[in-house]
């Protein structure tokens, strides 16, 4: 625990929380640009939270005390992985939980627990999205670690710090093949866990496509603020370990005031960038079927393997 | 000119492009297993004929050898631009509608995918030796090409359209040039136009086949040729 | 894909300017937000077209900060329309009941308002003031997306 | 007499005892009376087995007891490992029978063999000898077929999980005793140094028979079937501890015995580990039974193991000795996390199948109203099996993991290929794993009861719930701390390598980079979520909760049979898996009489047998079956026909020895 990583793990959180319901502003913002409307406003993801926080909050019947426990779950879950991996700063705020297997056992953990609480509720719905989720979940898993696999052979180490500065410290590895093959299907489980298109609506309004969105079907008030602000932080923290992952540039290396200052900059600019490219993305996709889903994740699974097998292939 | 580029071409750059263009064929590869929509594998393919040609290329310009370099044109003018045109041909005389797909391949897609990830793994397995011969840098991506071969093959068995059958049979001889041109760097200038002479001969014949047998059937599913015998 | 593209090109926005002035949001808490539920009590469809056409992206109604969500705890008004039929009363009233407070009812078109042409007829159990408190009526049968979109703006207030 | 053979003494002791005053004791006291004995010689076991672990080896030599070859007795610090897991499982499940056995009213018989049951375990990897081996597995193989025929009188089902467990596990003890013998018997602790082709032999031998123990594919058909029938502390013992005893002959023939061996060996165990432990996860995801998906998860945890063994034989026989030592030191701590977790959830599971009258997932549900305890100790076991945060089998995945990517450089080409697909077949394991026990923890404890049963079930009675908490206990140190028992645990896997991890609140490994700390993970989640439960306390604007009827769409209430069911929540799984796991389906519509355009009734079936099974045992047996016709002709009863035979095969016999001497 360096102080550089400390002040980084604090910024961090800070700017995640506050910045994910703007990064879900402006992917909704650029989507309505392209479909031709007019749009809400980046703000407009903030203006909801605040109002829904102040709403009233609501017990089905028959639910337990996990449907209230699974929403503040799923937050420090994700606060958890905001806070501990390098993405402002080049070292991590608590070294030994920012190996790249802890932070997606950590993701996942979030995502059961929501999954239990909406089998917890008994609806038909409820049921039906956990079902989904996890099935999804269990086919992004492979995927997942086989890429991290791939990046962290060469950096010798699954933490994330290590290797977000072995990229520092050799470029050119961004731009070999393993790095890009491991990049796409990085990309691909990001879309899928994250749920957007072409894996899952988030927009939709029909229950039988959805598959986050039914659930939360019960949740309200602040219950589905913290929800809905643990979705957007979800987004920002893919997002941002796919950036710091690939272009690591701007990333902090000292405690300088404008060293963070400019780390933190970069941070915003890079998970902008993307969440803009996605949003702009989805709009040319429709959601595939369910059962399509499989094929997507076997590719990008496909993707994964030969970044691995690249790295032997290939002599950079 | 030459000159100037192998100046600027170090052998980390020189490493680097080649390995892109090894990258792209296999990336490229996976795609055409992975899209159902024949226009797209189309695409795709031409994609793959210009990361062809670069790799031709990268060579010529790291052997400073012009015959390779002619090689390299001609791949990009074949393979990234006649053959799919070629195909694009084939596929709008034979499907009745331009976004026609690969609907029910033997295999299917997922399955498809992962057994390509298998052959991946064995190409790499079975070359071991060919690599350890000649260690150099394009000596090491050979797998690149034998696994490109594997998986044009696998298309070539597993799917009914007769685009996409002549897709993967393409495929396959993209990755037995790629193969060539790793193990042999100045390959002769011969084998690689007769293979492509062969290649031009395959594609027309087959695009008057596929042409009559859209006249006499109606569509192109080779499983329904099976009634002719029974 | 490039089709696609060149069309968006070509077209731009469509969003209409906004007509009107801002209104004042009946409720302090949902300013610049409201979570839209829509609940057909018994209408002819012609009304849910003009709720469509007011969420498109002509009239845009999202941009006043207004969302249609699929289930009721997530809204915080019900945007009712048709008459209220038997068999819809009560389901009418549990949907009220699941929207967690503060709350506001809009009802939308004639039929909503005071039954409309299904005055009196078999089958209707009244409009949507009998069952529930109203809060804020849209005229029309069906009513302009104009005037779905002003009273959109009248709960938000933007 | 040192603390280890003093204290193997009196577990032994302490069971016999046991044993006998059950056989004399009336009915009341039998279950207390079986129950305690376990208990005790399970705590006894688990001070032996501290002591080998921590250095204190022993042998002793008891010629007079068997005939020609006596018993020989011993202990290893590996040795040490599994009879302190072993113990330590015995212990939760002596105090759970207590009040199991009080319930379910279990014949003496029963009762009296559960202390010996626990006894010989303790025992087996105690043996020093070929043949004291052999003993050892022998009773403990009767002693466990006797629980596991405990109920066979109130359910026929039993009776043929007990066929199938005698059949498999006496084949597996026919693999046993033919590599053992080809290994030439004797001493199990010195090296044996064979000619290659014999001791390839010798290690397939023992790894079929050692691995039908451990119930893997395609030797694990008797384990789905036998596991959920037994009782279920009994069920504790089998998947929880006796199981291992299969990974423990692994170790010691492929490691001790014949002092690591070829990479095909290695190669061969990490492929069957890799399929077991997916396809055991996949059969797992699609069971309804609670106590089958139990059992296949069995087969997984063993697989997962598997892999781990495998990779340190491969990195052994590479000369990365480290990283091996890292990779079996992840294959212990998982071995003991698996006893840990999957006692605690075998006697949670009990405790449902008893109160609730089922072990149908479709027909649980709300049980969290009736049985609180039981469900929080349910919940706590599947974090743990869920390779979830903080769960045990988290770490020792992470372990694992770290094993083998740190495996790959310098690897060779069996490295680059093997490795890459072991971690995929490890994740896939650890994502299928998670869905598997968010379906059984939600859709058996969570939402409505589906039946009267669940309505109706209570919470068990304290001894139960304080065998369920010694076994939760467990998981928590093994998940928060591992750093506790890791160094002891390096220690025993020292056969290939130094210590590989270190630290106690941060696992770090040692020669390579990486560490963990289990421990800040969860402090820092618990540690936000009260933040965050605290801050919407004291927000502004707060407003009361209110309860509210479900959301039902405004239609009437949900009823129970609207509930997503387990079956359909592993739907999507099966679809996806359809190649692998072949499901059969059937739909049958019944149409009015009066039209054919009006249905009457749908009738939907769906099962998923076990391919394997389907696949290699029904044609084994059916060939097995064919024989046997044909050979009945040879058999029509007649006495003089008989006699004929043995005349027959004494003349043919001599023949032959005067023709070849």
């Amino acid at each position: 625990m360096t102080r550089l990583g400390i002040a980084g793990g604090i910024i961090q959180v800070v700017v995640i929380t506050g910045g994910a319901p703007l990064l879900a502003g402006v992917m909704r913002q650029v989507r309505a640009r392209l479909e031709g409307r007019a749009g809400p406003g980046i703000g407009q993801p903030w203006r909801d939270l605040r109002k829904l926080l102040r709403k009233e909050p609501v017990t089905p019947a028959g639910t337990s005390e996990l449907f209230r426990i699974a929403p503040l779950v799923l937050l420090a879950t994700t606060v958890t992985v905001a806070g501990v991996a390098p993405f402002v700063t080049d070292t991590s705020a608590v070294g030994p939980a920012a190996d790249l297997f802890a932070v997606a056992a950590l993701l996942a953990m979030g995502t059961a627990t929501l999954a239990l609480a909406a089998i917890d509720t008994g609806t038909a719905f409820g049921g039906m999205g956990a079902s989904r989720e996890m099935t999804i979940m269990a086919l992004a898993e492979p995927t997942l670690l086989v890429a991290v696999f791939a990046l962290s052979v060469r950096a010798g180490s699954t933490s994330l710090a290590a290797v977000v500065t072995a990229t520092l410290r050799d470029p050119a590895r961004v731009l070999s093949p393993a790095g890009l093959l491991a990049a796409a299907a990085l990309a691909l489980v990001t879309v899928a866990e994250t749920g957007r298109l072409p894996v899952d609506n988030p927009a939709t309004h029909l229950e039988l496509t959805m598959v986050h969105e039914a659930m939360i079907l019960e949740y309200a008030g602040p219950d589905l603020a913290l929800v809905e602000l643990a979705s957007s932080m979800r987004l920002a923290v893919f997002l941002g370990v796919l950036a710091t992952l690939f272009t690591p540039w701007g990333i902090a290396t000292t405690a300088a005031p404008l060293a963070l200052a400019a780390g933190t900059a970069a941070f915003a600019a890079k998970v902008g960038l993307l969440g803009a490219a996605l949003a702009a993305g989805e709009v040319f996709m429709a959601k595939l079927r369910l059962f399509r889903v499989p094929e997507l994740l076997a590719g990008s699974f496909l993707l994964a393997l030969l970044a691995v097998t690249a790295s032997y292939f290939l002599a950079v | 000119m030459s000159a100037v580029m192998s100046g600027v071409m170090t052998s980390t750059v020189y490493v680097q492009l080649l390995d892109l263009a090894c990258g792209a064929l296999l990336a490229t590869a996976v795609v055409i297993v992975w899209r159902r929509r024949l226009a797209a594998i189309i695409r795709t393919f031409a994609v793959q004929g210009a990361a062809l040609a670069a790799l031709a290329g990268v060579l010529a310009v790291h052997a400073r050898d012009v015959r390779l370099g002619v090689i390299a044109a001609g791949v990009l003018a074949l393979r990234a631009v006649v053959f799919p045109w070629l195909l694009g041909r084939a596929l709008a005389a034979s499907g009745p509608a331009p976004g026609e797909r690969e609907t029910r391949p033997l295999v299917n897609v997922t399955a498809s995918l992962l057994a390509v990830a298998v052959l991946t793994l064995i190409a790499y397995a079975v070359s071991r030796p060919l690599t350890a011969l000649a260690p150099s840098p394009a000596a090491d991506a050979i797998p690149v090409g034998i696994a490109v071969t594997l998986a044009g093959f696998f298309v070539l068995v597993t799917r009914r359209r007769a685009v996409s059958q002549l897709a993967g049979f393409l495929l396959m001889d993209n990755g037995i040039t790629a193969t060539g041109l790793l193990t042999t760097a100045s390959a002769g200038l011969l084998t690689e136009a007769g293979v492509s002479l062969d290649v031009l001969l395959a594609a027309v014949v087959l695009r008057a086949l596929a042409g009559r047998m859209r006249d006499a059937f109606g569509d192109t599913d080779l499983d329904d040729l099976r009634e002719l015998r029974d | 894909m490039l089709n696609l593209w060149r069309k968006i090109r070509a077209h731009g926005r469509v969003a209409e300017p906004p007509v009107g002035g801002r209104g004042y949001p009946l409720v302090p808490g949902l300013r610049g937000s409201v979570q839209v539920r829509h609940v057909d009590a018994g209408s002819c469809g012609g009304c849910e077209v003009e709720i469509g056409a007011a969420f498109g992206p002509v009239y845009d109604a999202e941009r006043y900060g207004a969302r249609l969500v699929a289930s009721p705890r997530h809204a915080d008004a019900l945007l009712v329309t048709g008459v209220v039929t038997r068999n819809m009363s009560e389901p009418l009233r549990r949907t009220y009941d699941a929207v967690p407070a503060p709350k506001l009812v809009v009802a939308v078109g004639d039929c909503a308002r005071d039954c409309g042409v299904f005055k009196g007829a078999y089958g209707v159990a009244g409009a949507v003031g009998d069952v529930l408190p109203v809060d804020a009526e849209v005229a029309g049968c069906p009513p302009r997306p104009e005037a779905i979109v002003a009273a959109v703006r009248g709960l938000t207030g933007r | 007499m040192n603390l280890t053979e003093s204290a193997l003494g009196l577990a032994v002791g302490v069971a016999a005892l046991a044993a006998l005053a059950v056989a004399a004791l009336p009915g009341r006291w039998r279950p207390a009376c079986a129950g305690a004995g376990t208990a005790l010689a399970g705590a006894a076991g688990v001070a032996a087995g501290v002591a080998a672990l921590t250095g204190r080896p022993f042998s002793l030599s008891l010629p007079g007891l068997l005939p020609l070859s006596g018993l020989e007795f011993g202990a290893d610090r590996l040795s040490g490992f599994f009879i302190a897991v072993t113990g330590a499982v015995a212990v939760p499940a002596g105090v759970y029978a207590t009040g199991y056995l009080r319930h379910s009213g279990t014949s003496r018989s029963a009762c009296a063999f559960l202390p010996l049951f626990a006894a010989s375990m303790l025992l087996v990897p105690a043996a020093a000898w070929a043949v004291t081996l052999l003993a050892c597995w022998e009773l403990m193989a009767l002693t466990s077929l006797l629980q596991v025929l405990a109920e066979h009188r109130r359910r026929p089902e039993v009776a043929e999980a007990g066929r199938w467990y005698a059949v498999m596990t006496h084949l597996g003890f026919a693999c046993i005793l033919a590599a053992l013998m080809l290994a030439g018997g004797g001493s199990l602790l010195a090296v044996r140094h064979l000619p290659a082709g014999l001791a390839g032999t010798v290690f397939v031998l023992a790894l079929a028979g050692f691995g039908s123990k451990a119930g893997i594919v395609p030797l694990h058909a008797w384990l789905p079937r036998a596991h959920p029938e037994a009782p279920s502390h009994v069920s504790a013992l089998m998947s929880a501890a006796m199981v291992n005893l299969g990974v423990y002959g692994i170790i010691r023939t492929g490691f001790g015995l014949l002092g690591g061996g070829a990479r095909w060996w290695w190669l061969l165990v990490l492929a069957l580990g890799a399929v077991s432990a997916v396809y055991g996860i996949l059969q797992a995801a699609m069971s309804s039974d609670l106590k089958r998906l139990l059992g296949y998860s069995t087969t997984e945890n063993m697989g997962l193991v598997l892999v781990g063994l495998g990779a340190a034989g491969l990195f052994a026989g590479t000369g990365h000795r480290v990283l091996a030592g890292l990779a079996l030191t992840a294959a212990l701590l998982h071995v003991a996390g698996h006893a840990a977790f999957k006692t605690l959830l075998f006697l949670s599971a009990g405790a449902v199948a008893q109160r609730a009258g089922t072990r149908d997932l479709d027909a649980l549900g709300g049980l969290r109203g009736g049985m609180p305890a039981t469900t929080a100790a349910f919940a706590w076991g599947a974090l743990a099996a869920s390779a979830l945060p903080p769960g045990t089998a988290f770490v020792s995945e992470w372990l694992l993991l770290q094993a083998l990517i740190h495996g790959l450089p310098g690897g060779g080409t069996a490295a680059a290929v093997v490795l890459p697909t072991a971690v995929a077949a490890v994740a896939l394991t650890a994502g299928l794993s998670a869905a598997t026990f968010v379906k059984a923890f939600g859709t058996g404890f969570l939402a409505r009861p589906r039946s009267d049963g669940a309505a109706r079930a209570a919470e068990a009675p304290g001894s139960m719930l304080a065998g369920m908490a010694l076994a939760g206990a467990a998981c928590a140190v093994l998940a928060l701390v591992p750093g506790a028992v890791l160094p002891a645990l390096a220690r025993a896997a020292a056969m290939t390598a130094g210590p590989a991890v270190a630290g106690l609140v941060t696992l770090r490994l040692s020669g390579a980079a990486g560490e963990l700390s289990p421990l800040l993970l969860a402090l820092a989640v618990l540690a936000v979520t009260l933040v965050a439960a605290g801050w919407l306390r004291v927000l502004p604007g707060r407003r009361a909760r209110r309860a509210a009827r479900l959301w039902d769409c405004g239609a009437g209430p949900l009823t129970a049979r609207m509930e997503y069911t387990a079956t359909a929540f592993a739907e999507p799984l099966q679809r996806v898996f359809d190649d692998v796991l072949a499901p059969e389906t059937g739909i049958d519509v019944t149409h009015l009489d009066e039209a054919r355009y009006l249905v009457a009734a749908v009738e939907y079936r769906r099962r998923v047998p076990d391919r394997v099974e389907r696949r290699l045992y029904q044609p084994a047996l059916a060939a097995v079956r064919a024989w046997g016709e044909a050979g009945r002709r040879l058999a029509p009863g007649s006495v003089h026909r008989y006699l004929g035979y043995g005349f027959y095969a004494v003349v043919a016999l001599l023949i032959v020895l005067t023709v070849t001497r």
